[in-house]
């Protein structure tokens, strides 16, 4: 049993993405999409954070969401996986359940 | 725990409420669901954590706001066959409240065992 | 695979509509059913007939019509919360209809998933 | 004091609408004015019709419009955001009128205060 | 010249109440409502951070929000006011500007 | 930085931006208010900080996302002698980000004098 978690917030706008990450378990995946794609950029107070949970869980991050907010998908933290929505269909059929940390 | 698979339709649902009341409807609009769930015969869970403890804290009054208390709802949960209430161990003590606080008996578990439960389930809905 | 979908927010004031057709369109282009689209909280304003944003942008209510006339995608909005929003008969737009929250957790029942989409 | 009040989010989904309109008749049975009350964003959801919440809770659109009635204040919608998510002439509540944002920037230049209420 | 800050979502979930308390300036006030009340609360991992923010700025919060979420208006950290809605206008008239935190 | 105060209604605007584009409307609807506010001869100040100062991050493309890509209108505020953009630089730092990543010209203040500069407004706008 495991479980796509999607994030769609800023973490440095809201607490979506530490719960989430607080609450994933070995085996689980974690998409960034919308907004929390900006989690997923090098450099950033947060890359540290996303580092560490990307040697715990598959870490991907939405690349259409990327683009738009002009974020480079080849500047990503190390470990993320960059996707495109039908990479986002393939994550949520190949997990059990998905949870959107609203 | 064990759970009736006749007809192999039951599925664990878990509801999951990470919200305070009154600021959002998220809270209102997600117990309508559980309420309405009920009638399913599934196996349903809900979750309280990070601000969702709020929920169900006991001694709401929302005369001045003019909002529905909404509050003794969750008291009759019970009645609809809505027992398993999950309430996160470490969102109470980050928030200063204890189980005396609440206005429903539920299950206080600690986060990791709440991070298996949600692996355990089949649908998780949020709000 | 059978997926669900539930949309809780309206259109443009939020990307989680846009991001729901999108995820919908992505998994029926790869073969998989959409079971049904529910629109609950707010997002029951997505079945607005009365909508008419700019012209040099996305119109996100006649995305979800055209998927539904394109795929036969069951679009569904939740009566109660529609009644508190304004959103009643007369005021959907082609392609939703209205009905119970029973709708929704039918979806989870008969979906292989069901994804969120919200604020 | 001559107050404006600008009112970002819809009824229901979001505490902006109320508090706006507990802060509204507390200003005015302090003798204090509204000079404007403006919609914008999804605040232009407050100006439909078609709302008809359950009976054991607040009326939203009904709070406003009594306060429009009691006390002469003006309730404007935003054309342009109103377009977007079908708020339209037809939607309107008795009340409410549609104009334009240039109403609101009047309202920041006209009133002492301008407080803002959201999500 | 001085700003009525105001601060609706909880510090649990947004950062909007930090935000907030890093741009004000002496004099100015700060008032807590809808979701954030529960930041005034005593006994709370945030409660340290309100007890130095009354130090610097006025710090209020809303009664009926409160009792609405169940909180006890007699146990809001040392230095917070409790105001209503008529307080709340009072405050707005008292500074030159009112600032939403969103 | 001095006001033509003629007529006496003259006041100091600030729209505060401090979320992210295209994750919600917000963005895109206060540009439409800044550039509605030109046409009232204010002395108007647009903030970016915290996660605004993505709004005006170099080289988005929404293509794929379907929505329009607004971006290129902050270059356009020029036209409209709305001049005084403000960017904070905690916010680029705490982001990874520096001037040479913004799409228009901006002053880059510190937090200090943000907190400063709003001070001074007499309406201030936020979304």
């Amino acid at each position: 049993m495991s479980i796509l978690h999607t994030v769609n917030k800023s973490p440095f706008e809201r607490s979506n993405l530490n719960s989430c990450l607080s609450h994933v378990t070995a085996g689980d995946s974690v998409l960034l999409m919308e907004d929390a794609v900006v989690a997923a950029m090098t450099g950033t107070a947060y890359a540290d954070r996303i580092a560490d949970a990307a040697k715990q869980v598959k870490l991907c991050v939405l690349g259409a969401d990327l683009r738009a907010r002009g974020l480079d998908p080849a500047k990503v933290v190390d470990g993320v996986a960059v996707v495109d929505y039908a990479g986002f269909v393939d994550l949520a059929a190949a997990n059990n359940a998905v949870q959107a940390w609203l | 725990m064990e759970e009736e698979f006749e007809g192999g339709a039951v599925k664990k649902f878990m509801y999951v409420n990470r919200k305070p009341p009154y600021g959002t409807v998220y809270a209102l609009e997600v117990l309508e669901m559980v309420l309405i769930s009920a009638a399913f015969d599934q196996d349903v869970h809900v979750a309280f954590l990070d601000d969702g403890v709020y929920q169900i804290k006991k001694g709401q009054d929302t005369k001045e706001l003019g909002h529905k208390n909404f509050s003794p709802t969750y008291r009759a949960l019970e009645g609809y066959d809505i027992e398993k209430l999950y309430v996160e161990q470490e969102s109470l003590d980050e928030r200063g409240l204890t189980e005396a606080d609440l206005l429903v008996p539920v299950e206080v578990i600690s986060r990791a065992d709440m991070a298996r439960l949600m692996g355990e389930m089949d649908v998780i809905l949020t709000a | 695979m059978k997926f669900g979908i539930l949309v809780n927010e309206g259109p443009y004031n939020h990307q989680a509509s846009d991001s729901a057709y999108q995820f919908a369109k992505a998994a029926l282009e790869k073969g998989h059913e959409i079971f049904r689209v529910f629109f609950y909280y707010d997002g029951v304003l997505n079945a607005t007939k009365h909508s008419e944003p700019p012209s040099d942008d996305r119109n996100v209510i006649k995305n979800w019509q055209k998927l539904a006339e394109d795929h036969k995608v069951d679009l569904v909005v939740c009566v109660a919360a529609g009644l508190r929003r304004g959103i009643v008969e007369s005021s959907l737009a082609p392609g939703f209809r209205i009905s119970g929250l029973g709708q929704l957790i039918e979806a989870g029942i008969q979906s292989d998933r069901l994804v969120t989409f919200g604020d």
